[in-house]
């Protein structure tokens, strides 16, 4: 079986692929149905949904339209989730391979080192980590990456744990292959699939995590991100529910899509693997 | 005595982690913009340079850094975690006033995300093919994906604002004066709402995690020797399924109750909860360093606290544990 | 014996079990008939994928999930247990029919005491109360011969060695004396010592309780051992069927014969004279000792894998390396070839001290010991082309990349597969995968191979096959082999000599001729009797 | 001079025309709101907002003042002055006694004064720049001898700025560390009780308090609750009756207004008569530039924010002084919203699209609101803004390194613009590490000797010229940007009576307040 066709036996996975994909032709075509800036003040303020053409969603406390707003904030959402993954990969990947794979001392004091941040609550951190870098996407970005490696760099470990003393990595040492390629050719390629799918949901979680930081006022005030409106929208959230409830629907997808997504790739990377292994 | 040498090992490990954690915080937050003495005199409405001397000698503020951070961490291990600037009371006292309230409310979480997950969990395990299996697992992930502060804004506007059922808000009814039975009911009622909002992410996590391990442990050999056994099948779930699937949720567990102090802190700010995390928030507003190195103290030491105690009950639940490595 | 009884006890009338889809093929088993009488003991044989296990797990309705029983009927003292409900079938379990399992580190629940397990199989079925039922578990404990019962009875599986466990599995499947005693390839996992003793208990057990046993296995030494009939079957149907003595005798399908043909025989062969006499490996006084790592309040434990062990190989040998699990003849391989490192003794490779090289230089000095694994699946890295994987080594060795892939794709062709570099690990079977191995190790040109188990996770034929090829090899490229393996035949029919080891210690070596005809040693003599199905083919001899 | 103008808004007429029809009613607790939570209560010694309004019960100052900023008697029963100006005499009244049962003297305003405030209090340190001496004569006579006639003295003592402390409880100790800095002692009509921090701060009632049948309540709950949504919920459901402003955002007041049984009042702040401005950085860049600076005021639709930002409450001010502060000048061209005239003035500068950064203020979502609103005015005249979020601490010390091009603020005026508007513009008070003094950096030698010569100049009508002159020069050259005159709205149910009856508001409010249930 080809792996989409693994992939697509989940229906769900399936769903949460096209929701996805819709998400992100949303973030693609943004620029492109809403030219102007999202931020701009273009009707009268608290308009419902459906009341006014050109405002299927309505507009916001200042008459911004939601719309626009929603599909602006996709492509930052979507780009702050996968940017601080990637950075957080950056981080606990190299960390986790080679404390994996060397064990002993080093092993000892890198997980150490990972403990530490562990113990230290993650959304408190990433709070301090943005205040004390004051709010820009790049600071968020750093924050939630930093907050969120460990996990990665404990997965990695277990994984080159795992694998270092497989059988084809010992014949790859007895041909001599240096411990560099022996990591990176070797067990990095055989570790990836478990890593994917710990992304998948990695990128759900800073999605979550960005819109949390937004809520308590420590959002990116330049860009137009979804957790932003939320937290703008929270204090008028009991005369226009529409403003929260729409960016609020749209984490929840795509967090679920994400989650799907991951499952989907969990069975689809998965059975050949437990084969291998059996 | 197997256990008193392992909770000293652990012991001492914390003290390691404490002291790098109480040196990495005090750096981190020396990082921060924003001088204390200007805050608190900003919030004066007015000040002057004499002014902003007193407050900084009398916070030590005008003392060179390592001064200062030798000053806290000889001050740390007296347990003297200083005053907090803004409030002019020690940090110790704030804290230790805020902490029942957080404890009880993330226990409460912790507690009921762990129970109806597990719950939820093997019910959803047990049907796996069926349609109700599926909609726990839907219903799990819905309240994965929804964002914390989202349903507690929302819980709020619908059990107190229109049904008018819970308090929306704070520990007890101020000005009741409950005692006693009625003050025990009081609290467990504004409970009710921030707890079950904390619990239903943890909860959601609970679920999949459960589930997993379930249909994971239900394929293992042990399982098909139960069933040649003839034992009944709920038997089988129960006694040799979920006992091993509890494993590696008991490790998770203790990883998310550490957690859980952090999420705590959008609820407690939401629903005006008067724990460490909403104080925490504030204390980092108000640059009242003092307050956030004792609280990141405090709650990274809960944290090792959640740790060892996880590690204890995985040692009871396996025991491969004790005996082995 | 008591094979004359007149109704079967349980009789497979046409069944047939149907895969899910996707699967390699349709059926797992197609339209097999055989009886089970009361009082005999019906092995069902065959290699993996020849559906034995399936017909026992339908009988137990212990299909896996998406496997169904799609035709036929297997009827039980009369009633058609395939029609039975998931509740009637219940109460048979257990009570009418026990099952034993292959895997006894896997088939207990590591979190429940052993007594309590046992105790589960009365509770299923409503026998006795709480006090009873431990003191039942203990009788079965002492019954099935497991040493100090009583603490036993409180100990929890992962305190117990393989052979105990699987006499816990037993004292379980026996606990209510069922009619019928299902026991799948219950010894396969276990070493040959052990494997003899529990052989000894079921033969015994059955004799005296007049059960009837459907025992599967693939090891046509086991069928001589204790089977009074066999069933011989192959991808899903039956090949053979007949009493034990005339399919060993007289095998009237070539499959069988060639299964019984495969089985190393006695006949060992004449050892070559070695071709010079300066060793090529030369090991003095090795010692290696595991220490599990102690804490500050934790005593660290130690193990002594290697003590002392001393003696050469010489350029063009095969020694055999022979011992049970524990034995310490992996970590000499692992040794050896430098995996570990040896604590102290000398470790010579023509004369190069190997032992002390370090970092560096030990992986440019690799290339001349190389190792073959045992296991087929986990030797060949699953992400790269089987091209790659035998080019990657002398690659690492500065060879230029057409060059060695040049010489991939020539060792493929020696192994009997070539034009196949260009396909990945899955693609190919165990024995297939084995070859590689062998391709990756001779790719480096070494002086010396290590095979560790090279052959013990394979069908029995397949084996054959690539002790074959090792032949061949050895022959044509004047091989120097250290040869690890738990099987004493394999290791007389392939080696010029034999160590045996025991505890970390040699306990004998001689040439495999003297071992293997003349053992000095008790303990040597003890593994040679051990092997299943010996004196059978003695006798045949 | 001009008398100050109350925010003439109906409803808060109404409701304090028939609030006083009624015959005042003892007993009864008061729910109502702190935000944020004060960091402590003894008035002397914290004097920001919270504590001000919480603290404002407990502790009284020798005057208060009605809602057009008259002094009314409070501690001191009356005072005069010498026809120079120079000696203040004031008359206390007998028989006050502090919260311990001490009576309450002369020599506790002294200390107060002289010692406590000059010792701990910034804001009170101004005032004391002007004053030669201060001398107790008998148990209730104090006299205060001025170095110099300075014009808004009378307004200097509301309980927030000169708290009388008991001298017999903090003479000679460390007064930071004083042991009764957890239970605060005042002569005011309510005594603290508990506090219960996270929670609550309770108050009871002065049982002995000096004005007989005062006050009517038995008590004050000052709940804490920090999210502005909860505090909706917390009056929408009746377990607060008051929202004093600044307690929910603006965007909830029309919809909480219209409640049954619920008043507003914009009364009770003119006082302070907020002043929101927006600095602007006179020292480099672009805002450099008067032409610049004066783009920035055309750009900005001040209208639109007052209207959905602010729900119509507040005024958009036309200069530098408040339309209620004394000595307003209203004959000058107003900045009204024009992007074409800012465009054209920064095409005449050469405006090149320099980032300008602009520093929000950390105060809540109508500020937020209100930044984004303003950096899209900007941004649609072509400036290249770029907003920095940041908070409290942030801020202040981003202002107070003058590292900023545009940024938030709000102002108190304090009544007088010797008090609250010359500090923003003098070049004597240009010190870095303050976000309160001339933080704009605004240097004009002219505008210096107007300010200083209208603070000690006698009598009002000199000032009024010298103050005229002054707001024609700020005019052209603004220096800071004059964004609002905030409305400051008090929420509260309609059966809360006499609940404002001063210029500072609920801060001493809940003295007159009672219960009509």
């Amino acid at each position: 079986m080809s792996f989409f066709a693994r992939f697509a036996q989940n229906r769900g996975a399936l769903i949460g692929l096209i929701i996805l994909l819709a998400i992100i032709v949303m973030a693609i075509l943004a620029p492109l149905v809403f030219p102007e800036s999202p931020w701009r003040m273009v009707q009268r303020p608290f308009l419902p949904p459906m009341e006014v053409d050109g405002f299927p969603l309505g507009t916001d406390t200042m008459g911004r339209n939601v719309a626009a707003g929603l599909m602006h904030g996709a492509w930052v959402s979507l780009l702050i989730g996968l940017v601080s993954t990637l950075v957080a990969l950056l981080i606990g990947v190299p960390l986790g391979a080679v404390a994996g794979y060397y064990g002993g001392l080093i092993d000892d004091a890198l997980m150490r080192f990972t403990e530490f941040f562990q113990t230290i609550p993650n959304f408190a951190l990433a709070i301090v980590l943005v205040a004390i870098m004051q709010p820009s996407v790049t600071s968020i970005v750093l924050a939630i990456a930093l907050v969120s490696w460990p996990p990665v760099a404990r997965l990695v470990r277990a994984e080159f744990m795992s694998l270092r003393n497989r059988e084809y990595v010992e014949a790859a040492r007895l041909v001599g292959q240096t411990n560099r390629t022996i990591i990176i050719r070797q067990i990095l390629p055989n570790t990836l699939s478990p890593i994917i799918v710990l992304a998948s949901l990695m990128v759900a979680t800073a999605i979550l995590l960005e819109s949390a930081l937004s809520f308590l006022g420590l959002g990116d005030p330049n860009v137009m991100s979804w957790g932003y409106m939320i937290g703008a929208a929270r204090t008028v959230i009991r005369q226009a529910w529409w403003l929260s409830f729409f960016p609020g629907v749209a984490i929840l997808l795509t967090v679920l899509a994400l989650n799907l997504v991951g499952e989907g790739l969990d069975d689809a990377l998965n059975p050949k693997l437990a084969r291998e292994r059996s | 005595m197997l256990y008193v040498r392992l909770i000293l090992m652990r012991l001492l490990k914390a003290v390691v982690v404490l002291f790098m954690i109480i040196i990495f915080n005090f750096f981190l937050i020396q990082m921060a913009p924003g001088d204390p003495a200007a805050i608190l005199a900003g919030e004066a409405g007015a000040t002057d340079e004499a002014f902003l001397r007193q407050l900084r000698e009398r916070f030590g503020l005008d003392q060179p850094l390592y001064v200062q951070l030798w000053r806290y961490v000889s001050g740390i291990a007296m347990l003297d975690f200083g005053y907090s600037y803004r409030q002019g009371v020690p940090v110790f006292d704030l804290i230790m006033a805020r902490m029942p309230a957080t404890l009880l409310l993330t226990g409460t979480a912790f507690v009921l995300s762990l129970a109806m997950g597990i719950f939820a969990g093997s019910l959803a395990a047990a049907r796996a093919k069926k349609p109700s299996g599926s909609l726990i697992m839907a219903l799990a992930l819905l309240f994965y994906a929804t964002p914390l502060f989202w349903v507690a804004l929302m819980s709020v506007v619908l059990f107190s604002v229109y049904l008018d059922l819970l308090p929306a808000y704070g520990m007890y009814t101020v000005g009741a004066g409950h005692t006693g039975l009625a003050l025990v009911l009081d609290v467990a009622k504004h409970l009710i709402l921030p707890a079950t909002t904390l619990a239903l992410f943890f909860m959601a996590i609970y679920t999949r995690m459960t589930r997993a391990s379930m249909l994971e442990a239900s394929q293992q050999d042990y399982v098909k020797t139960a069933r040649a056994k003839g034992l009944k099948n709920s038997v089988i779930q129960r006694r040799h399924i979920l006992r091993n699937a509890l494993l590696p949720i008991i490790t998770l567990a203790g990883l998310q109750a550490g957690q859980m102090v952090g999420g705590a802190i959008l609820t407690e700010t939401v629903f005006a909860w008067p724990g460490i995390g909403r104080l925490m928030y504030e204390a980092l507003q108000q640059r009242d360093y003092n307050l956030l190195l004792g609280i990141f103290f405090f709650s990274a030491a809960l944290v090792i606290v959640f740790n060892i105690i996880t590690d204890l009950v995985y040692r009871l639940a396996d025991p491969r544990i004790k005996e082995g490595s | 014996m008591t094979d004359n009884h007149t109704t079967p006890l349980l009789s497979l009338r046409h069944l047939s079990i149907s895969l899910p889809k996707g699967a390699d093929r349709a059926l797992a088993v197609e339209d097999v008939s055989y009886d089970v009488y009361r009082g005999e003991i019906l092995c069902v044989v065959g290699e993996s994928g020849s559906g034995k296990s399936m017909a026992a797990n339908a009988v137990m309705g212990l299909l896996p999930k998406g496997v169904r029983a799609s035709g036929g009927e297997a009827l039980f003292d009369g009633q058609d247990l395939l029609k039975l409900s998931e509740k009637q079938h219940r109460t048979l379990r257990g009570l009418r029919i026990g099952m034993i399992f292959q895997e006894p580190m896997t088939a207990l629940n590591p979190l429940m005491r052993v007594g309590d397990q046992i105790a589960e199989v009365f509770e299923a079925h409503g026998r006795l109360n709480g006090r009873e039922r431990q003191k039942k578990a203990l009788a079965l404990l002492t019954e099935v011969g497991i040493p100090q019962p009583d603490k036993a009875i409180r100990a929890y599986p992962f305190q117990l060695s393989g052979g105990q466990r699987q006499r816990v599995m037993i004292a379980m499947a026996l606990a209510l004396e069922p009619e019928l005693l299902i026991a799948d390839e219950p010894t396969t996992a276990l070493d040959v010592t052990t494997q003899a003793q529990i052989l000894e208990l079921i033969r015994d057990l059955q004799r005296r309780r007049g059960m009837a046993v459907m025992f599967i296995t693939h090891d046509f030494g086991v069928v001589a051992e204790v089977a009074n009939r066999v069933c011989v079957m192959r991808h899903g149907q039956i090949v053979e069927l007949g009493k034990a003595q005339e399919v060993l005798k007289h095998p009237r399908h070539d499959y069988t014969r060639a299964l019984i043909e495969a089985i190393p025989s006695n006949v060992i062969p004449e050892a070559r004279g070695a071709e010079t006499d300066t060793a090529l490996l030369e090991v003095v006084g090795l010692n290696k000792v595991f220490r599990s790592k102690g804490g500050l309040f934790k005593a660290a434990r130690e193990v002594h894998a290697l003590q002392d062990v001393s003696f050469s190989l010489v350029k063009g040998e095969t020694i055999g390396i022979v011992g049970e699990s524990g034995s310490g003849k992996s970590t000499l391989g692992r040794c050896v070839v430098r995996l570990e490192r040896p604590d102290s003794g000398t470790l010579k490779l023509s004369g190069t001290d190997f032992m002390n090289l370090q970092g560096e230089a030990l992986r440019r000095e690799r290339h001349r010991v190389q190792m073959i694994f045992q296991d087929p699946y986990a030797s060949l890295n699953p992400r790269h082309r089987v091209g790659y994987a035998i080019a990657q080594g002398p690659m690492a060795s500065g060879i230029s990349k057409a060059q060695a892939f040049a010489k991939a794709k020539e060792l493929l062709a020696l192994v009997g597969l070539g034009g196949t570099d260009d396909r990945y690990p899955h693609e190919f079977s165990g024995g297939q995968r084995q070859r590689i191995g062998i391709a990756r190790a001779l790719a480096m040109e070494p002086e010396l191979i290590v095979a560790d188990e090279a052959v013990s996770a394979l069908d029995v034929s397949i084996q054959a096959q690539i002790l074959e090829l090792l032949e061949e090899l050895k022959q044509k490229l004047s091989l120097s082999l250290l040869f690890i393996t738990h099987d004493l035949r394999v290791a007389a029919q392939i080696c010029d000599r034999i160590i045996v080891m025991q505890h970390g210690r040699i306990v004998e070596q001689g040439s495999a001729r003297e071992v293997f005809l003349a053992p000095q040693e008790a303990y040597t003599r003890e593994l040679l009797d051990a092997i299943p199905g010996r004196d059978q083919e003695l006798a045949n001899a | 001079m001009k008398t100050p103008l109350a925010m003439a808004i109906a409803a808060a007429a109404l409701t304090l025309s028939t609030a006083q029809a009624d015959e005042p009613r003892h007993g009864g607790t008061l729910n109502t709101v702190i935000q944020p939570e004060p960091p402590g209560l003894v008035l002397g010694m914290i004097q920001n907002d919270p504590t001000r309004k919480v603290a404002g019960n407990i502790y009284e100052g020798l005057l208060s003042y009605s809602t057009d900023l008259e002094p009314r008697p409070q501690l001191a029963e009356s005072w005069e002055v010498d026809d120079d100006g120079l000696v203040w005499t004031f008359q206390l009244r007998e028989g006050v006694t502090w919260h311990d049962g001490e009576p309450f003297t002369a020599e506790d305003v002294v200390f107060s004064a002289d010692v406590f405030h000059r010792d701990l209090n910034p804001s009170a340190r101004a005032v004391l720049d002007h004053i030669e001496s201060i001398e107790a004569d008998g148990d209730h006579t104090v006299v205060f001898t001025l170095k110099q006639p300075f014009g808004p003295f009378l307004l200097s003592f509301e309980a927030g700025t000169f708290t009388m402390v008991p001298k017999h409880l903090y003479e000679g100790t460390d007064f930071r560390d004083n042991e009764h800095n957890d239970h605060p002692i005042g002569t005011g009509p309510f005594k603290f009780e508990n506090w219960d921090r996270g929670t609550v701060i309770e108050l009871v009632r002065n049982d002995d308090y000096y004005v007989d049948d005062l006050p009517y309540l038995d008590g004050i709950n000052w709940h804490v609750i920090p999210d502005g949504a909860s505090r909706a919920v917390a009056y929408e459901n009746g377990t607060v009756d008051v929202l004093p402003n600044g307690t929910v955002e603006n965007f909830d007041i029309p919809r909480l207004a219209e409640l049954d049984n619920t008043c507003m009042t914009e009364e009770g702040h003119e006082y302070f008569s907020p002043f929101a401005m927006l600095w602007m950085n006179n020292r480099e860049g672009p805002t450099e530039d008067k032409r610049f600076r004066q783009a920035v005021m055309y750009a900005m639709d001040r209208e639109f924010a007052r209207d959905v930002l602010w729900n119509e409450l507040g005024n958009v001010p036309l200069s530098s002084f408040g339309s209620n502060a004394r000595f307003h000048h209203d004959g000058l061209d107003p900045y009204d919203h024009d992007p074409d005239r800012a465009r054209e003035l920064l095409d005449e500068m050469g405006y090149d699209g320099e980032e300008v950064r602009l520093l929000p203020l950390p105060y809540g979502e109508t500020w937020t609101r209100w930044a984004e609103a303003v950096q899209q005015n900007l941004r649609e005249v072509g400036i290249n803004v770029r907003t920095q979020s940041t908070d409290v601490g942030g801020w202040n010390q981003r202002l107070g390194d003058w590292d900023y091009d545009l940024a938030f603020t709000f102002l108190y005026q304090y009544g007088d613009p010797a008090l609250g508007i010359s500090r923003t513009y003098l070049s004597t008070n240009i010190e870095r590490g303050s976000p309160w003094n001339n933080v704009g950096g605004y240097e004009n030698e002219r505008v210096d000797e107007l300010f200083n010569e209208a603070a000690t100049a006698f009598p009002d009508e000199e000032r009024e010229a010298l103050y005229h002159e002054v707001q024609e020069i700020l005019h052209e050259d603004v220096p800071v940007g004059w964004l609002m005159e905030l409305g400051f709205p008090t929420l509260y149910r309609c059966d809360v009576k006499d609940l404002v009856t001063s210029g500072v508001g609920v801060n001493d409010g809940f003295k007159d307040a009672w219960l009509d249930r």
